[in-house]
């Protein structure tokens, strides 16, 4: 019963806050809303058992990426005017696209409406650990170049005399 | 016996002889390589009348044929497939036998003779060529066993017709004049070939005498035999220059005129005429096929008649005479009257060469073609002005010259077997004389009318008046010669078919007699209006009867009539490329963008609907249309590629997923 | 190795070499390109000795699994129907490389192109595999769009994207034809001798609906009204060599499919379509005579002539009668000789004065005597005069059909007339007539023209006077293929 | 009442719903980066769901999610450089100012 409580709440916090992303016309306050949906998602990882996967996405996607988002609004400044539309032309035609794809995947949910699991939650960090360095040891290693690539990528167009 | 083995050097020999003029040495006006096509003209002149020799005294027996493989392919006649081997081969049979004679003769003459007409020519050694490629061709078209071979031949000799008539093709008028004298006998042709196909798919084989025995024994259906001979006729009319197709012939003249002689006159536009007497046995077939060849010839002979008695040009002048005459054997065939036809032909070969090799010295003489201008030549060149009288005296029929004796034989059989058509006939030939001697009288006789090319007039050089005697003397003998004993009928006749034979009349005697008599007052009328000094007498004539001379002038509108059809073909040539680039191309170029303009214009009608129900307040139908127009049309949007992108992929998911 | 894969496979391995070379080693890569495809065109030529002229069946058959999984094998082998044909390509080749010598911007590119098609068409005529056949036919499509693209005229883009889509559409309704006559055969097969005698199974509907797919891919190919309009663009945008391979071979792959593949394969489907086919050829004769009429181009109106002559092909195709197969495929090769001949003669033309106006010109034959000479040859072989190649396929195919279609056949030798009367005002334009002194300087072909022009010339003028050595080939082949309707 | 698979999925679904509609329409481009983070999300969150629900135990799922957490930040961090390149060269951050793809 908690748990079912406790999903609830976290996905409507995820939920709102994803609806509040699109919707709003101030970008600074959409970057907000954004971490709040993140922090909710890390809620529902929580209630999935994953403790590491939840530690990761509140450091990482809360900690991290919300905030860098929200620096770099700031440091737009002025291209989040309030006064243009946030939406644009074509929001009709998104509506209908998404409405087709939710149908698809309504019917694909369907055939997992009724699994359910009895198994208790475990720690996981450990297992993940012997993973990683394991049998996914080249993924990991190649993750980490990505990363590295993201990082020079990054520092080299933000540099200032690039033209 | 031996001679005829080897008779199929007859074509082959002047063939080679050309190319090697061609091939063989530069181009110079001083080239000795003529000489190698005259000789091998020569040796076939001396093969052909030894053989005709033969065939007379009956050392050798004609028909004579002989059949090579030359190549096979497959198929079907009546459902049965076979292979049909395609031969290739001579057949020589009394017409032919004549036909070699001919024209190894005018071929060998004009050749000679051209020796002292083409002199210092540029092109003189490629004016030999193709003279030597024409003779091959035209005695291909005459031994040949195979009706499509023939036919091949008959192409190539309207080829070579093409190269002679534009050899001066610095001009444009040549040039001209040889693309329609090309086009008009192809427009012929094509009913040739239609028979053609249509005599194989019912005979099963191009040989003639195959096709002969097939209608013998009356497997021809009568329609087919009319359509087969109606076809063989429309190719006739354009080599023969029949009605409605002569008028490339006239034209033809801009050639050099030994090329009007030996192609225009005596030998390329007689094929056609040889053509129907080779397939005669399907005209014995086919009454209507008949009639239309007799036809056809009479009012060819009649209507080029009026139209040489207004003409100036003094080759032109002949060419319609020869019209006429070719109208005149035409005729005769059409009328039972195979062997009238072919002496006709054979006479006409000898006067109608002379004649245009006298145009030929006149005009090498005094440099123009326009009567007009000429006058009292008989004193300059005498040569001439007598081989010319006797030219003109045999075609209008004078007793006893060759003309007299072919001509009396067609009067009398077309009026065996229609009067009317030898009145027609008859007017034809009381017009001849009068255009023939008006030629005479305006050249040689009364004043010179242009002083200028009347002191630079001069008697043409032995190698253009031997050939000149040699013609006079066939002129004036070859018909006593052949008519003698029936000589001419021995050799060249054809048996109809029994139970074939038409209704016959009886001529009166002294038909000759009264057509003779007409003739004879058509020459004094002539001598009446230009023998003399002054031609105040035609002058008022003509313009008494202005309407009649200005028909006659235009040539009763056909050359106009040519002229609308060719740009008739232009408007519908330019007309389909203008469908083909202005429809058929939009359709499938431009189609796919209508296509997708289609489905943007309904996507739009879409999402006005769609939007009418959806939109709020502040939005607006208005905005909202404008904003879907601009999404449609925009490009080069990120969101848009995006959407697109998702819109599949959505679409593609919902399917599988409700699949 | 077979010697079919040696012809088939010797100019790839020509275009791998000049892959290898150098850029800068022009000559070099000219002499790769001449030589192998000298080689191939040697050994397809002493096939000639070799072929078997009795027979119907296929010879010098190789046949090897490819994907074993789905039954595709690597299955050449030639008859006298696909024989001929590639002794065309091989010497159309050989000749345009010969005629290309003079292309002076990215040449190792250019004879890599023109090797790689050269690989596609003959392997086109040689497959007897679907799937091969497939896979050959789409490669003739790159190195096409390539060539065209890049060493083409103005509008080359244009030219090249829209006859790659032309023939693209034309070739997936092929593909799906191929597919459906896999899986409807059993056991599933791609092997067209087995195909050849499994129709009598498949029932008349499924034959329609299959022959209408494969000859929206023939028909483009081909091209019959009304899918040709890509063809005049192309060629007058093409380079010279490119558009002679294209007139002279690639068009073969279209008529050839359509003898090969929708006849033997769908006979039904072919009977149902025939009285359909037979208006589209006298469309193609009469309709592509008028247009060529038209032009002021001279090589868009050699084009529209190729699409009078292919029209010839139909005709005789559709006439259903072995004579008309011989004169379909005879007049393929003898229009792939002639128009290759006129393409390389316009090219000429064109590289001395930059203009193929017909207007522009006049009187040329008292400057360039020899390519007067041989133009005229051109063109009147192309019209049909006797004694040159081109009259004996027209008259095949005329007699082939005339049987069955009497008024067509009529009506279609009005082409004759038209095609005459174009190609004769072209003469008189350009050759005849007082000289226009613009051109006052103009220089007659010279060698390396000539030595590509000979043999095309000579082949005319032999295979007019005697075409046993042609038909010969084709006899029995055809004679077997009209059988089937016994 | 058990929670199911089926309302995890439905509710990643959702979250991919919202995130693909502001993808498609929002015209900053920050809000087009935030909404394809919203996306990564619901991905993540099918991942361990499926995880915790068909291979109980284990934690592939988890270990897939992780590394989309961090292809997520690397082009997270790539993106909003480039947003600032970009606007520092054309000082607008909307996307249809953007032309660079226009042929």
């Amino acid at each position: 019963m908690i748990e079912a409580i406790a999903f609830y709440c976290m996905a409507a916090v995820a939920l709102t806050g994803a609806v509040m992303v699109v919707t709003l016309r101030n970008t600074v306050h959409s970057a907000l809303a954004l971490g709040l949906s993140l922090a909710g998602v890390a809620g529902l990882f929580a209630c999935l058992g994953a403790d590491f996967l939840f530690a990761g996405q509140l450091l990482i996607y809360v900690g991290g990426i919300a905030i860098l988002i929200i620096f770099a609004v700031m440091l737009l400044g002025r291209a989040s005017n309030l006064h243009l539309r946030q939406i644009n032309q074509q929001w009709a035609a998104a509506l209908l696209v998404c409405a087709i794809t939710g149908a698809g995947l309504w019917r694909l949910v369907g055939i997992f409406r009724h699994t359910s699991s009895s198994a208790p939650a475990t720690a996981t960090t450990r297992s993940i650990g012997l993973l990683m360095l394991g049998d996914y040891a080249l993924p990991f290693e190649l993750i980490s170049l990505v990363l590295l690539a993201a990082l020079l990528g990054a520092v080299f167009f933000s540099r200032k005399d690039i033209s | 016996m031996r001679m005829l083995e080897h008779v199929y050097l007859i074509p082959l020999i002047p063939l080679v002889a050309s190319f090697i003029i061609l091939l063989a040495a530069p181009e110079d006006p001083h080239s000795p390589m003529p000489l190698v096509g005259i000789a091998a003209i020569g040796w076939c002149l001396i093969q052909s009348v030894a053989i005709f020799y033969g065939a007379v005294i009956g050392s050798i027996h004609i028909p004579y044929q002989m059949d090579w493989s030359w190549f096979s392919f497959g198929a079907t006649i009546g459902g049965k497939p076979f292979l049909y081997d395609m031969p290739i081969g001579v057949l020589i049979d009394g017409a032919a036998v004549v036909m070699l004679v001919v024209v190894c003769l005018v071929s060998f003459l004009v050749q000679v003779y051209s020796l002292g007409y083409m002199h210092g020519d540029p092109h003189f050694k490629r004016y030999y060529a193709y003279l030597s490629f024409f003779t091959a061709a035209m005695l291909g078209l005459v031994v040949s066993s195979n009706l499509l071979v023939t036919f091949c031949c008959w192409e190539l000799v309207g080829f070579s017709s093409y190269i002679l008539i534009g050899f001066w093709f610095e001009r444009a008028e040549p040039a001209y004049a040889a693309k329609k004298a090309f086009i008009t006998t192809k427009l012929g042709d094509l009913g040739l070939y239609v028979a053609l196909l249509l005599i194989f798919s019912l005979v099963g084989s191009f040989q003639i005498p195959q096709i002969a025995q097939f209608v013998a024994q009356g497997y021809m259906p009568a329609g087919a035999a009319t359509a087969i001979g109606l076809g063989l006729l429309c190719g006739a009319a354009g080599k023969s220059a029949q009605f409605p197709l002569f008028i490339w012939l006239p034209d033809a003249m801009e050639g050099p005129t030994p090329v009007s002689a030996l192609i225009h006159a005596a030998t390329m536009v007689a094929a056609g005429i040889y053509l129907v007497a080779k397939c005669y046995f399907i005209y014995a077939a086919s009454p209507i096929a008949m009639f239309a060849v007799a036809w056809a010839g009479a009012l060819t002979a009649l209507l080029a008649a009026t139209m040489a008695v207004v003409c100036y040009d003094i080759k032109r002048v002949l060419a319609f005479s020869t019209v006429s005459q070719l109208g005149f054997m035409m005729c005769a065939l059409g009328c039972w009257g195979y062997t009238a036809g072919l002496f006709h032909l054979t006479t006409h070969a000898a006067f109608k060469a002379l004649l245009f090799l006298c145009a030929g010295s006149v005009i090498h003489a005094v440099h123009t073609n326009d009567m007009r201008q000429m006058g009292n030549l008989s004193k300059k060149m005498p040569f001439t002005a007598l081989a010319t009288f006797v030219g003109t005296c045999a075609i209008t029929g004078i007793p006893f010259l060759s003309g007299w004796y072919s001509k009396d034989m067609i009067l009398e059989q077309v009026y065996e077997y229609d009067p009317h058509l030898f009145f027609i006939l008859a007017l034809s030939a009381v017009l001849t004389a009068f255009y023939m001697f008006r030629l005479v009288f305006l050249t040689f006789t009364g004043t010179e009318r242009d002083l200028e090319r009347y002191r630079h007039a001069h008697e043409s050089p032995w190698t253009m008046t031997v050939p000149l005697g040699i013609l006079a003397a066939l002129s004036i003998f070859s018909g006593a010669y052949l008519s003698h004993n029936h000589l001419f009928e021995r050799l060249v006749h054809f048996d109809p078919p029994a139970g074939l034979m038409p209704r016959m009349n009886v001529a009166p005697p002294g038909l000759g007699g009264i057509v003779f008599a007409a003739v004879a007052c058509a020459i004094l009328f002539s001598y009446r209006l230009y023998g003399r000094h002054d031609f105040r007498l035609a002058e008022d004539l003509k313009r008494r009867l202005a309407p009649v001379f200005n028909l006659l002038e235009r040539r009763y509108y056909l050359d106009d009539s040519f002229l609308a059809l060719v740009d008739l073909g232009d408007r519908t040539a330019k007309m389909a490329f203008w469908i083909d680039s202005e429809v058929i191309d939009r359709i499938f170029v431009d189609g796919w963008d209508l296509l997708a303009q289609l489905a943007a214009q309904l996507g739009q009608l879409f999402d006005a609907l769609f939007i009418d129900r959806m939109v709020d307040e502040t939005g607006g139908l208005s905005v909202s249309v404008g904003g879907a127009l601009r999404w449609l049309i925009r490009r080069g949007m990120i969101q848009e590629y995006l959407l697109w992108t998702a819109a599949v992929l959505s679409t593609l998911a919902f399917l599988i997923a409700w699949r | 190795m077979n010697i079919l894969s040696i012809i088939t496979f010797l100019p790839l391995v020509g275009a791998l070499v000049i892959l290898a070379l150098p850029k800068e080693k022009e000559r070099s890569v000219q002499i790769v390109a001449l030589l192998c495809s000298g080689l191939s065109l040697i050994l397809s030529g002493a096939l000639f000795f070799f072929f078997n002229r009795q027979t119907a069946d296929m010879q010098f058959v190789e046949r090897m699994p490819w994907i074993p999984s789905i039954n595709v094998q690597y299955f050449l082998g030639v008859d006298g129907l696909s024989y001929p044909l590639i002794l065309l390509t091989t010497l159309m080749t050989f000749v345009s490389l010969i005629a290309s010598l003079n292309i002076k911007n990215r040449i190792k590119e250019y004879f890599f192109w023109f090797l790689i098609l050269e690989v596609g068409m003959l392997g086109v005529f040689a497959s007897l595999d679907l799937v091969l056949f497939y896979v050959f036919w789409e490669i003739t499509l790159v190195p096409m769009y390539f060539l065209i693209g890049i060493w083409g005229g103005p509008k080359k883009e244009y030219a090249a994207i829209k006859f790659f889509l032309y023939t693209l559409t034309g070739s997936v309704f092929m593909l799906l034809g191929i597919l459906a006559v896999y899986f409807k055969s059993s056991p599933h097969t791609f092997d067209l001798l087995i195909l050849l005698q499994s129709h009598p199974t498949w029932e008349r509907s499924f034959q329609i609906l299959i022959f209408l797919a494969f000859y929206l891919g023939f028909a483009v190919k081909v091209p019959a009204f009304p899918f040709h309009t890509w063809l005049p663009l192309a060629h007058v945008e093409a380079p010279t060599a490119v558009s002679v391979v294209l007139a002279a071979v690639l068009l073969k792959m279209g008529v050839y499919g359509i003898m090969r593949v929708s006849y033997g394969m769908l006979p039904l489907g072919f009977q149902w379509f025939l009285p359909y086919l037979v208006i589209i050829a006298v469309i193609n004769i009469i309709y592509g005579a008028l247009c060529a009429m038209a032009q002021t181009d001279m090589k868009k109106m050699v084009a529209y002539s190729s699409i009078n002559h292919m029209g010839y092909c139909l005709l005789g195709i559709a006439g259903l009668t072995v004579t008309g197969f011989s004169g379909a495929v005879l007049e393929m090769v003898n229009h792939g000789l002639i128009t290759g001949a006129l393409f390389l003669l316009v090219g000429v033309i064109y590289d001395r004065t930059h203009t193929r106006d017909i207007g522009a010109f006049g009187g040329l034959a008292a400057k360039v005597p020899v390519y007067a000479g041989l133009m005229s040859l051109a063109c009147f072989a192309s019209l049909g005069l006797p004694g040159l190649a081109g009259f004996w396929g027209e008259l095949l195919c005329f007699i082939g059909a005339f049987p069955r279609w009497k008024l067509y056949t009529g009506v279609s030798v009005i082409g004759l007339l038209v095609t005459t009367a174009f190609f004769l005002r072209m003469l008189e334009k350009v050759f005849l007539g007082p000289l226009n002194e613009k051109w006052k300087d103009l220089a007659d072909v010279d060698a390396r023209e000539l030595c590509a022009l000979l043999p095309l010339v000579a082949l005319t003028i032999y295979l007019g006077i005697y075409p046993k050595p042609a038909l010969d080939l084709i006899n029995a082949t055809v004679g077997h293929m009209a059988g089937l309707f016994k | 009442m058990n929670l199911s698979l089926g309302h995890y999925l439905v509710l990643g679904a959702a979250l991919f719903l919202i995130g693909l509609f502001g993808a498609l329409t929002r015209r900053n481009v920050i809000g087009i980066l935030m909404s394809i983070e919203l996306m990564f999300n619901a991905a993540n969150i099918n991942l361990a769901a499926f995880n915790h629900y068909l291979h109980p135990g284990g934690v592939t799922g988890m270990t897939a999610a992780l590394f989309v957490i961090t292809v997520a930040a690397a082009e997270v961090v790539v993106g909003l450089a480039l947003v600032l390149t970009i606007y520092r060269n054309s000082a607008t951050a909307y996307v249809e100012d953007f032309h660079l793809l226009k042929g």
